[in-house]
């Protein structure tokens, strides 16, 4: 079942990267990224729920990514993967000491710590001037040769991930992890360590942020600690709430549907906000399993017909 | 049965206490390779610490704690684990929103660190047979009858390799066929894989039959050890303890 | 010495209002182990309602204090119906769902936002002093309408305090709190307590946004501010814990006073965030959290 | 289910990449005009401004015959979309405003990080771009088709401290409070320069975080510091309405400047009594003799907007417009390199009347606004003007 899926799965990916390159560049591409990139940070955030925990530093954690990426191509001007890499493995490092610290604290002292983690980091970029300070980090352009497929390397490097984090979440890891959440004396009690296995989960979900957050600041050419606040992570938690957390699918659901809401809802004004946060509202009332639990719910009904 | 070989575990004036309240004070007590022992005393009597003492969830505020003479006194639980020393709870030891088979996988994943995935199934496959759990493997385990359950927490303990396998209130709940069944299971375990067994139980005609040897705690401290039949005419434990129950 | 009490003061000042900010908060989430990001928006409505009433009643020849009382317990009314609607509406069905509770009051805080800003507009508006001048305590300056709201504060802190441990209700609510299974066992009903608990959190948090109306700047986003530094106050506490949200308030109402006083305000904010962090690190439940 | 879901997935996604792939935006006689501003959060009330002022300038353009150019007659239709006040918003919007809408000409764009972005992409993209970015790293002989659209600190700091000095000679110390972003960084850097320069020793300077509600601790710190002024450089006016009223009850009293104060109601709604005679370099004042009907037209209209009267920050959205009508006609040509070339030699009729496009000294190369300095006081609660400083280049430019 797993294989099938995996394999499904990366043809779905070879199908979106056909699609998105066979588009002209232009809002639609940009509009791929940013839902790609969307996907990834909700993707993160639900890779700690496996372990039963609200990770607020996700945002943190794309921020750093971003500003990995950034260092890396603007200051020290290495190739583009490695500045990307490089990214990704920045908000691992502190992933690992910060989960290492925080994760014997759970539910909803974890979540505020992460909260306050994240603007901690932010407060610390607008004081680094080497950081750019308030005004941020201009000129993080991808490579020439990239220019045109940015939009198929942004998909490739998401779905790819998003296959790997599945794969994680169906070995024998993952299940450990789930069984944390579920009842973490009883895991610890059969000889796991149950701190370090979280601590793990953290680091993977930590260089999937990461890695989002280097996309993005690719993508946008310019990032700023303003980017980084603590609504980024409000935002993933929406995706993961509309699309469903259940479902490794979800966080692709949520992303796809609240990222066209808002590029809808843009130049609203202040109606945006009202508009966005009535889709949050209705939808987490109306379907409290997200659109995935909505689709599996009525497939199964289906089946069941068909069987009977 | 044996009880000549030197003892797994072993308790040198282990205690605890929680602010001014003593659970447990002084206990010596070992336990042997392929004994099943059971632990008994009236509510509040310090099983529970007793329990949660030598799997490392409690650490001692007194005396030291020995397994295979090496002393371990405030190692973490997992570690605790790895030494062979496994523990289910009494209210609710597994992982509801699981499969039967995941469940008992969690425990063989605890045994072989390291080792691959097969190996790991095929231990897990083997603890489910020995329980009789094969037939309800792909069940969500929270949604199975509470008999069941029991079995399966046993089954996750099992499947972590024990050497020492304690036991929580494993009967409470259960009906006479379902207990028949699990005291069978218990000493089919520990024939196969030679682990002792530490009971904790309330209901005595099961602890009587199946135990080769009894502890009566009482007021936190140790106030009787030996066979069934002593245990059953020692007058303190009459006194503290079975005495109301053999009134009835 | 001088520079000292100033300092003092302050803390106290500033501390009263997220005090009874913070003691919604914590209110909730010891009830219904919620984490209501929500909870500013009721803070604004009545601020915002005091400072578009006040002028109106005026211009209808009120005096002073009388359109202040009419604006005060209009805020407030406001306030606290929609909170009860917000409850029987949505937070109803999210009760011990930190997620689904937490994404459900931040889709509510978007929506509320881009509301006021619509209705109110953006425009910063303030409420003529209720009660002018300043009183010298100790020789340091204080002006007395902080002062009396500092007052209030406390008041109501009390208050709160004698109907959690005097009376039923406080008493269920806090049984509840403690094993809400258990409660129910004890015959507490425990829907009805969870209603009651949250409007009287929102009533606490419309009272401080009308109250601090007079001596700050009242915007759409006036809650925003509060809502972080209450909850930080409420996780230094413990959550659930009263005791706890208050000496939380009072400890982040000091770092600001003293850490705006000796480093720089951006600095202290930042000092906050990292000894929450600490402080959860060496305690982490909070400083009077139980559990 | 799955497979069935990745499936599903799969064809929405791809359905909404193609529906906007497909995208394209009719350039017909209307020349579409973006606005990069805040329409939300604190910022909120500048953006709806602007967006009200531009609009207003492209309705006066319409009823007086539009904008001529090689025969054709084109109009203005005006395109906001909120920037939220970051970078990454910026970029959203940058990315809306240029691909979606084949935006040719930013009509003006506000906050230091989101015009930055926007940046990165206009000057790419051959799009011509004003904006109200105050750091001097954004103009430049690098950034040919970027325009500043308002007086920024570097032509407003120097003169009106100037003026306050000459104003109260006594004056020896100050002490500095910025808000903590870019805009506050960048007003430090020159305040500290235009203070030194006068003379006036810097005691201290101190940063806050937007969003701040409670200013008790800072007042105690600056009044302990005891200067004879204060300066709260960009602190916008109900911050620094509360930081007066706090330094007030802490005792203090002073010369009080907000540099880039930009309106009256903030800073009496939360200062009250304490803002009396508070000197601003960036707001203005619509009341007095001086003033045109037009000028009170548009102050009423952004108030109705708003709630709040106009400040400098939302004129430069008018002026802006009024810009590039000028430009166009003079270069004949809706090219933004065409039009860009010539906009630093014409003028046009802005809110402050004729003014133009200059700043060569300053930073290399004609990209900066050149209307006067206005410094305000205040006199109780109302806004006076005590000095209008005209820009010596367009003086010459004009000939007078």
């Amino acid at each position: 079942m797993d294989k099938r899926v995996l394999y499904s799965g990366a043809g779905a990916v070879a199908l979106l990267c056909v699609a998105t390159a066979a588009m002209t560049a232009g809002y639609g591409t940009n509009l791929v990224c940013w839902i790609a990139i969307a996907v990834l940070t909700a993707a993160s955030l639900r890779f700690v729920m496996l372990i039963g925990e609200l990770n607020f530093a996700t945002a943190a954690f794309v921020g750093l990514g971003a500003y990995g990426a950034g260092v890396a191509t603007t200051v020290m001007d290495w190739p583009f993967l490695l500045c990307l890499l490089f990214g990704g493995m920045v908000a691992v490092v502190v992933g690992l000491v910060f989960g290492y610290v925080t994760l014997r604290t759970k539910g909803p002292y974890f979540l505020l710590i992460g909260f306050a983690f994240t603007e901690v980091v932010r407060l610390i970029y607008t004081k680094v001037h080497w950081l750019g300070g308030n005004s941020g980090m201009v000129g993080i352009f991808p490579p020439r040769y990239l220019d045109a497929w940015l939009p198929t390397f942004v998909v490739a490097v998401v779905g790819v991930l998003l296959l790997a984090l599945y794969a994680i979440e169906k070995s024998h890891f993952g299940k450990t992890c789930i069984a944390i959440r579920d009842n973490d004396a009883v895991v610890q009690s059969v000889g796991i360590n149950v701190h370090m296995t979280k601590v793990a989960c953290l680091c993977v979900a930590a260089f999937a942020a990461g890695i989002a957050g280097g996309l993005s600041a690719y993508v946008n050419n310019v990032i700023s600690p303003g980017d980084f606040g603590f609504l980024l992570s409000t935002f993933a938690l929406a995706y993961l709430k509309v699309g469903g957390e259940d479902n490794p699918l979800g966080p692709v659901a949520g992303a796809v549907l609240l990222v066209l809401l808002a590029s809808v809802a843009m130049g609203m004004g202040a109606g945006e906000h009202v508009f966005y946060g009535m889709a949050i509202v209705l939808s987490v009332l109306l379907m409290p399993k997200g659109i995935t639990g909505l689709i599996q719910r009525g497939w199964e009904m289906r089946r069941k017909r068909s069987a009977a | 049965m044996t009880g000549r070989t030197d003892p797994i575990l072993r308790t040198d004036k282990i205690g605890r206490r929680y602010g001014g309240l003593v659970a447990v004070a002084d206990l010596d007590m070992e336990i042997r390779p392929g004994e099943i022992l059971g632990l008994i005393g009236p509510n509040g009597a310090g099983k529970s610490t007793t329990f949660n003492l030598i799997s490392g969830f409690v650490k001692p505020s007194q005396g030291r704690l020995f397994m295979d003479g090496v002393d371990v006194t405030g190692e973490a639980p997992h570690r605790m684990c790895r030494r062979g020393m496994v523990r289910t709870f009494q209210h609710g030891s597994l992982m509801p929103s699981m499969t039967v088979r995941e469940n008992i996988l969690i425990g063989a994943i605890g045994a072989l660190r390291g080792k691959v995935r097969s190996q790991r199934a095929a231990r897990a496959e083997h603890a489910a047979h020995a329980l009789g759990l094969t037939h309800c493997l792909d069940e969500i385990s929270g949604n199975l009858p509470h008999g069941l359950q029991r079995l399966v927490s046993i089954a996750i303990a099992y499947a972590a390799q024990p050497r020492i396998l304690c036991l929580d209130e494993p009967l409470t709940g259960l009906n006479q066929t379902e207990l028949a069944n699990v005291l069978d299971v218990l000493r089919h375990i520990r024939d196969e894989s030679g682990c002792a067994i530490l009971l904790v139980e309330h209901n005595m005609k099961a602890v009587m039959q199946i135990c080769e040897r009894i502890i009566v705690l009482h007021h936190g401290q140790m106030l009787a050890s030996g066979a069934p039949l002593d245990i059953r005419t020692n007058e303190q434990v009459i006194a503290a303890y079975l005495g109301k129950r053999h009134a009835q | 010495m001088q520079t000292l009490l100033q300092l003092i003061l302050t803390g106290l000042q500033i501390g009263s209002v997220y005090m009874l900010f913070s003691l919604g908060l914590t209110l909730i989430f010891g009830v219904m182990k919620i984490v209501n990001f929500a909870h500013g928006q009721f803070f604004t409505l009545s601020a915002m309602l005091v400072a578009v009433l006040v002028p109106w009643l005026l211009m209808q020849g009120l005096p002073l204090s009388a359109a202040f009382g009419l604006a005060v317990l209009g805020g407030i009314a406001a306030s606290v119906v929609l909170g009860m609607l917000l409850y029987q509406f949505a937070f109803r069905f999210f009760q011990r769902d930190l997620a689904g509770s937490f994404i459900l009051s931040v889709g509510l805080v978007l929506l509320f936002e881009g509301a006021f800003l619509h209705y109110f507009g953006g425009a910063v508006r303030s409420v003529p002093p209720i009660i002018d001048g300043t009183v010298s305590i100790f020789g340091t300056a204080v002006t007395l309408q902080r002062l009396i709201l500092c007052l209030v504060a406390f008041g109501f802190t009390f208050a709160l305090y004698w109907v959690l441990t005097r009376t039923r209700l406080g008493k269920a609510m806090r049984a509840v709190a403690i094993d809400h299974e258990a409660a129910m066992l004890q015959g507490i009903p425990y829907k009805r307590i969870a209603f009651h608990a949250f409007a009287m959190a929102t009533f606490l948090g419309a009272v401080a946004g009308a109250i601090m109306a007079p001596i700050s700047t009242v915007t759409p986003t006036v809650g925003a501010d509060y809502l972080v530094k209450g909850f930080i106050a409420v996780i230094i506490g413990g959550l659930g814990s009263v005791p706890g949200a208050i000496v939380g308030s009072l400890f982040i109402a000091f770092i600001e006073s003293f850490g705006g006083y000796y480093v720089d305000p951006s600095s202290a904010n930042m000092a906050i965030f990292v000894l929450v962090m600490l402080i959860l690190l060496l305690r982490p439940k909070g400083l009077m959290g139980n559990g | 289910m799955i497979r069935m879901g990745t499936k599903t997935s799969t064809a929405f996604f791809v359905a909404c990449v193609m529906s906007l792939g497909t995208q394209a935006a009719s350039a017909d006689e209307v020349i579409k005009l973006g606005l990069s501003v805040p329409l939300s959060g604190a910022g909120a009330n500048w953006g709806i401004g602007s967006q009200w002022l531009c609009e207003e300038a492209a309705r006066e353009i319409k009823a007086g015959g539009g904008v001529k150019v090689g025969g054709k007659t084109y109009n203005y239709q005006c395109v906001a979309y909120d920037n939220k006040y970051n970078a990454a918003e910026g970029t959203k919007v940058a990315q809306t405003l240029l691909r979606r809408d084949n935006v040719k000409f930013i009509g003006g764009s506000l906050g230091t990080a989101p015009v930055r972005a926007l940046q990165s992409l206009t000057e790419r993209e051959g799009v011509l771009l004003f904006n109200v970015a105050w750091g001097a790293s954004i103009k430049g002989p690098d950034y040919p088709l970027t325009f500043t659209q308002m007086n920024t600190p570097n032509e407003i700091l120097f003169p009106l401290i100037k003026f306050v000095k000459s104003a109260n000679p006594a004056m020896q110390t100050v002490a500095l409070l910025n808000p903590n972003d870019a805009t506050g960084q960048d007003t430090e850097k020159i305040a500290r320069k235009a203070w030194e320069s006068v003379g006036v020793k810097v005691l201290s300077s101190d940063w806050y975080e937007r969003g701040t509600t409670e200013f008790q601790p800072i007042a105690t710190k600056l009044a302990g510091v005891k200067p004879d002024a204060v300066d709260l450089g960009a602190a916008p006016p109900s911050d620094a309405g509360s930081v007066f009223r706090e330094l007030k009850a802490a005792g203090w009293k002073g010369v009080q400047v907000v540099e880039v104060g930009t309106g009256a109601e903030g800073l009496v709604a939360t200062g009250r009594g304490a803002v009396d005679k508070t000197y601003m370099g960036a707001a203005v004042t619509f009341d007095g003799p001086n003033v045109t009907a037009r000028q009170k037209e548009l102050n009423a209209g952004v108030q109705k907007a708003t709630g709040e009267s106009m400040n400098a920050v939302q004129i430069g959205f008018y002026d802006s417009v009024m810009a590039l009508k000028a430009a166009m006609e003079k270069a004949q040509s809706i090219e933004p390199k065409a039009v860009a070339k010539v906009l630093p030699e014409i003028t046009f009729p802005s809110v402050f009347g004729t003014a133009g496009f200059g700043g060569q000294k300053t930073y290399g190369s004609p990209q900066q606004i050149l209307i006067p300095v206005i410094v305000t006081q205040m006199n109780g609660d109302k806004l006076v003007e005590v000095q209008r400083i005209e820009s010596e280049e367009l003086k010459q430019r004009l000939g007078r």
